[in-house]
């Protein structure tokens, strides 16, 4: 799933407000990640590979949709990076493109089970849509 | 009216080959003010000093300028020149003609004029320049050690051995600080109560040195050479001097939950108690917090058991005043709490430790004997996780920190000391040592490290823990590992964390005491990071071992001696003679606003209310600025915060520098 | 006091610490390094002594420049002078732009005692600024002047 | 003492019961819960993008309605606090949220800048009413019943804006428990993920985690969990069966003990 659209690196530090550089590279957001094996680049590589501009193998990661947003990595981070506003951003700059949204009003449907709280479809149309 | 005489050095060809000196000396003669003038081939001779010695006699000169090399280089030459036949040495000021003149610029006549303006200068300034005196003070010829750890020792030892007494003064029932706690050392690995405890048999005996322990010091007045210290000497409710350290008193106390601090509250000891076996002085204190005559009125047992008669209950905290020359802050560190990194369950299960305690469950006087057991069931751990930089290297930009800044330096070294010890008593153990660096910059300090993962198969793991979870007995581990990659889950029987170091609490209240400058960390400021690593800026205090900030025990040796050296250089002068341009107020024009005593690096500038006599005969107090001379060291700062000009600094007044500004605008 | 363009020379005031600049000028000239004759120094114990009203008199008397040197920050010989001296000189370098005078005719730079060609360049520097600016007549009181 | 309470969609429709019995608990306690006349849904999630404006649109009005009325805003659903405290929290510190979402409602004739308190319904309990207090009210103390507090992540975390509690080692809900008459039972995965929102896509993971803080909770003596949040209560009561570990909301408990749940 190569973008067709190239966001810069400028533009996801902008959107997440994250300065990568503040990383000094301990792995405590990857030591404490819930969704860890469940990633193909775990948090410190996005910390990492945004400070690269490896923007566009971060984009074309189904990594992305596996943040819990459980903020376990902003939490503990000793340096204040905040990992996860890079996943977020990331994310962003695929699903604001059109076409791109990862979960469509169409699919829901099928995922619903009778008991989920309705709080958990609000939140992932929120993270997976525009 | 000034008479001024301007000698101009020719310094060989150095000068005289770009400056025209006998026109800079011809130019002089045209100043007003000026009354003599010359030149010479080398003025710092002999024969030029001579030549500007008779200068002054002939032509009753009341001021001087010396057209030479750069006053670094001279100035004091010349001062003692012109005092030695009656001048005030503060009357000669000396014109940078070689270093800012004649060797930086090529064309004679450019050369030339620059060097009449340098002079011009500095006959401007010598014409407002005032005769100064440098104050003289005596020097109390004893030195105030405040902590008796390893670092306070040592400078006791080195300032006693030179011939001066010293007080250490100890918060602790004992001497002896962390080191005695410590198991082994590295990267030796020698016993480090085998080495310590002699010092502190040492220091207890030595006929120089008094120890005030279970003591605090309170109040802090005076200044270099003269201070005058309060010190509070905790009520132990043992006489000292009956006490013969038998212990029987501690064998009788009934009171047996007190927390025991010298095992890191491991175990428990009793109300009436001597730290450890080798303590100094080796006299028994009683914990009125535990003490059940102490709290409730009934019990005297120990008081029965006392032989020596030693015991009073009715003892109260006494305060007394010492006179020192100079005083050396060795307060020492403490680890932090590392309670709120919960995310290693610290506060959750008893086989969390920190560093400090895992260092008393080794020890053969520790709370297990020695023998390896975790504290939750006894057991000997076959897995062991460290943690390393908890609490160290975190970021301050926001206020939400819970760690420190820095990196707290001995903990890779102890962390690589304890695997290493741990797999020589129990080799089948598993250990995990989780880093962030590895730094072990020092004299066989990586050799020792490397000595854990290749001889000792310690498994190094760049990574970081993210959880602990305390969970059927085990402790679940979840990590990550760089460089494979992947989270871990390890499950752990004890882990071990490297909390950071920090500057005893006792620190901070102590610097202000003292007006000596700290950092934001509460680590003492020196008065030079490189060149006076040893002082604080507030002249006749010095530093000692981790109050500076962290270090390991060779360094604070080392430290510990460099401080006592300085100790001995002010000890050993029977006057300080000050440097006569310090800063000086108006009290006239003094507001009291206290701005100059904020911007005082040195605490030179206390406020008093004094009593003024006003034009209209009615007296009125008013709060002014008073400099101490002997602790300012002349750098200015007052003088340009005072918002009503009363500041100003001899040597570099006002007047005289405007003076300079005039006469290099002409 | 109409000059020829050709022959106008800048006067240029540098305040040195004695710890730091001076001892760099000191070293500048050990090393024979050459700058503008035009920069005379004058020697203060600290660049915190530096009163404005210093700068605001070399000015009022005549001067085209005026540059304050002191010691790196973190290394002050009196530990937070130079720390002062920023947020001073901050203060007033923004009140002489308010007047009119140009911010480059000001300046604050750090010189250790081993930057004898650091020295070197700022000198030049300052000079070449100051030469561009032309003289400066803002400040100027001809009442102070004697000719 | 009155409240402006803002309920969240869910507790409208899946979660009745931790709405149900934290407005009767309430009212047993003589706290009023207004709710608010008009309020729309908080988003579920606080974007952590700094350019999310619309997003936060709707916790500034009913932050703004709360500030209208004169009331602090007290939240019962994690999440709803979650977005809502950290909203207001931008409201208060960030210039640039502040100027855009000003600017969006302004034609609606809003104008807010973070005055509004917000409290979760447990900092109501803790700090407006009191634990001692609480203990006095008790009629039916749950005695013998061992008791973990399931605090996830949304209630603490991030803590420098939220504030509730200690982020690694909070002590609100334990407190609370005590104060009923239970015993608390501390267990390290409690403030760990449940899962969140990734159980819409794939279950597999939520069920991971559900096992891990069921299994940790269960080895540590806790019979029941309680959690203030909708989805964790989904996922772990979705994966709690034979585990032999009870999940319930707080309230549910709450209302139990002070005697006014129904049926009871």
């Amino acid at each position: 799933m190569a973008s067709t659209y190239t966001v810069t690196k400028e533009q996801i530090l902008s959107i997440s407000g994250v300065d990568p550089q503040k990383c000094m590279r301990c792995g405590k957001c990857s030591a404490t990640c819930p969704s860890y094996d469940e990633m193909e680049y775990h948090p410190h590589q996005f910390v990492a590979m945004v400070e690269k501009g490896e923007i566009e193998k971060l984009m074309g990661s189904p990594s992305i949709y596996k943040c819990m947003s459980c903020m376990a990595c902003i939490q503990r981070c000793p340096r204040q990076v905040e990992p996860a506003k890079l996943v977020e951003a990331i994310r962003l700059g695929v699903i604001r493109q059109q076409e791109r949204n990862h979960l469509k009003p169409d699919d829901i449907p099928a995922l619903l089970d009778p008991e989920l709280p309705q709080q958990a479809i609000v939140s992932a149309m929120r993270k997976y849509t525009k | 009216m000034q008479k001024i005489g301007v000698f101009v050095c020719w310094c060989g060809s150095n000068i005289a080959a770009t400056v025209d000196v006998k026109a800079v000396a011809e130019a002089a003669r045209k100043v007003p003010g000026v009354v003599f003038s010359a030149d010479y081939q080398y003025m710092c001779s002999e024969a030029g000093q001579g030549l500007i010695k008779d200068a002054i006699k002939e032509h009753g000169l009341t001021g001087v300028v010396v057209c030479s090399c750069s006053p670094r280089m001279h100035e004091a030459t010349f001062r003692k020149a012109v005092q030695a036949v009656g001048l005030n040495p503060y009357m000669l000021e000396v014109a940078n003609i070689r270093e800012q003149c004649s060797w930086v610029h090529k064309d004679m006549a450019t050369a030339t004029e620059k060097a009449i303006a340098l002079m011009q200068a500095a006959v401007a300034k010598v014409t407002l320049n005032t005769p100064l005196t440098a104050g003289t003070t005596p020097v109390t010829k004893r030195a105030l050690v405040i902590g008796g750890g390893i670092a306070g020792m040592q400078t006791a030892l080195d300032i006693a051995d030179a011939g001066y007494e010293v007080d250490i003064v100890e918060a602790k029932p004992t001497i002896g600080g962390k080191m005695a706690q410590l198991d082994k050392t590295f990267p030796t690995l020698d016993c480090s109560s085998c080495i310590v405890t002699p010092k502190m048999v040492e220091v207890g005996q030595h006929e120089k040195i008094h120890i005030y322990s279970y003591s605090e010091v309170t109040q802090i007045k005076g200044f270099v050479g003269n201070f005058n210290v309060t010190i509070k000497r905790k009520a132990r409710y043992v006489d000292e001097a009956k006490c013969t350290g038998c212990g029987a008193c501690t064998e009788k106390c009934p009171s047996r939950k007190a927390p025991n601090e010298f095992n890191m509250g491991l175990n428990n000891r009793t109300a009436v108690y001597i730290p450890f076996a080798q303590a100094v002085p080796k006299v028994a204190t009683i914990d009125p917090e535990y003490c059940i005559k102490l709290t409730k009125g009934k019990c005297g047992a120990c008081a029965k058991i006392c032989e020596a008669g030693a015991i009073n209950y009715e003892a109260k905290d006494e305060y007394i005043e010492v006179e020192y020359g100079a005083i050396v802050a060795a307060t020492g560190f403490e680890m932090i709490d590392v309670s709120p990194y919960d995310e290693y369950a610290y506060t959750q299960s008893p086989d969390v430790v920190t560093s400090l305690e895992y260092e008393r469950l080794m020890n053969a006087a520790g709370p297990t004997g020695g023998h390896l057991l975790r504290p939750s069931d006894g057991k000997e751990p076959k897995t062991i996780v460290f943690i390393q930089c908890v609490g160290s290297r975190e970021s301050c930009s926001s206020g939400e920190m819970r760690g420190k800044p820095y990196c707290s330096k001995v903990c890779c070294m102890y962390t690589a000391k304890h695997a290493m010890l741990t797999k020589d008593h129990y080799p089948d153990t598993d250990i995990y040592v989780f880093y962030i660096d590895v730094r072990t910059p020092g004299k066989n300090f990586d050799e020792f490290y490397r000595r854990a993962v290749e001889q000792y198969g310690v498994h190094y793991i760049k990574g970081a823990v993210g959880k602990v979870t305390p969970e059927g007995g085990k402790l679940k581990v979840q990590a990550s590992d760089l460089i494979l990659n992947e989270q871990l889950h390890i499950d752990a029987d004890m882990v071990v964390l490297a909390g950071a170091i920090e500057p005893n609490k006792s620190a901070r209240p102590l610097a202000t005491m003292l007006t000596a400058s700290m950092d934001t960390n509460d680590f003492f400021t020196e008065a030079h990071p490189k060149l006076r690593p040893v002082e604080s800026p507030t002249a006749g205090v010095f530093l000692s071992g981790m109050c500076q900030g962290p270090k390991d025990i060779p360094e604070t040796v080392a430290q510990a001696g460099a401080a006592a050296s300085k100790v001995i250089g002010l000890l050993a002068k029977d006057h300080l003679v000050g440097n006569p341009c310090v800063a000086h107020s108006d009290e006239w024009m003094c507001n009291g606003c206290s701005q100059c005593e904020t911007v005082c690096p040195y605490g030179a500038i206390t406020y008093e209310e004094k009593e003024f006599r006003m034009p209209d005969r009615t007296t009125k107090v008013r709060r002014v600025a008073q400099v101490n001379p002997a602790v300012c060291q002349g750098c200015g700062a007052c003088t340009v915060t005072c918002p009503s000009g009363a500041m100003d600094l001899n040597g570099f007044s006002n007047a005289e520098i405007m003076a300079e500004v005039d006469a290099l605008c002409r | 006091m109409q000059m020829n363009d050709k022959e106008w020379k800048p006067k240029i005031i540098a305040f040195c610490c004695n710890w730091c600049s001076y001892s760099g000028a000191d070293l500048a000239g050990t090393n024979r390094l050459s700058y503008p004759a035009e920069v005379k120094i004058i020697r203060v114990p600290c660049s915190c002594r530096v009163n404005p009203m210093f700068i605001l008199r070399a000015f009022q008397q005549g001067a085209d420049g005026v540059i304050l040197c002191g010691c790196h920050p973190g290394d002050c010989h009196y530990s937070t002078g130079n720390y002062h001296t920023r947020r001073r000189m901050t203060l007033l370098f923004s009140m002489l732009n308010y007047l009119g005078v140009e911010s480059a005719r000001t300046r604050v730079e750090w010189v250790s005692a081993a930057e004898g060609a650091r020295f070197v360049s700022v000198m030049d520097s300052f000079v070449a600024d100051i030469t561009k600016l032309g003289p400066n007549r803002r400040l100027e009181d001809l009442r102070c002047k004697t000719n | 003492m009155k409240y402006s309470y803002f309920p969240g969609c869910t507790l409208k429709n899946k979660a009745q019961e931790l709405d149900r019995y934290g407005r009767d608990a309430a009212a047993a306690l003589g706290i009023e819960l207004e709710e608010l006349p008009q309020w729309q849904c908080c988003g579920g999630v606080y974007p952590l993008s700094h350019d999310e404006i619309a997003i936060k649109l709707s916790s500034v009005r009913a932050l703004a309605a709360a500030r209208d009325d004169g009331t602090a805003l007290v939240t019962l659903c994690s999440a709803c606090h979650n977005v809502i405290k950290q909203v207001n929290h931008d409201m208060q510190t960030d210039d640039y949220v502040i100027t855009r979402v000003n600017n969006y409602l302004a034609e609606d004739g809003i104008a807010y800048n973070g005055e509004t308190r917000v409290l979760h319904y447990l900092e109501l309990l803790r700090d407006e009413i009191g634990f001692d207090e609480i203990k006095q009210k008790v009629a039916m103390p749950l005695k013998g019943q061992k008791i973990g507090a399931y605090y996830g992540c949304l209630l603490l975390r991030p803590s420098g804006v939220m504030a509730m509690d200690d982020p690694e080692h909070p002590t609100i809900m334990e407190d609370l428990i005590a104060a009923l008459g239970a015993q608390p039972v501390v267990y390290a995965q409690r403030n760990e993920c449940c899962g969140g929102y990734l159980t819409l896509e794939d279950e597999s993971i939520p069920k991971k985690r559900a096992a891990a803080i069921l299994e940790n909770a269960r080895a540590q003596g806790a019979e029941t969990i309680i959690t203030a949040c909708p989805l964790c209560y989904y996922n772990l009561k979705k994966h709690a069966d034979g585990t032999g570990v009870e999940v319930k909301y707080f309230t549910e408990l709450l209302a139990r003990a002070l005697g006014v749940k129904e049926g009871e």
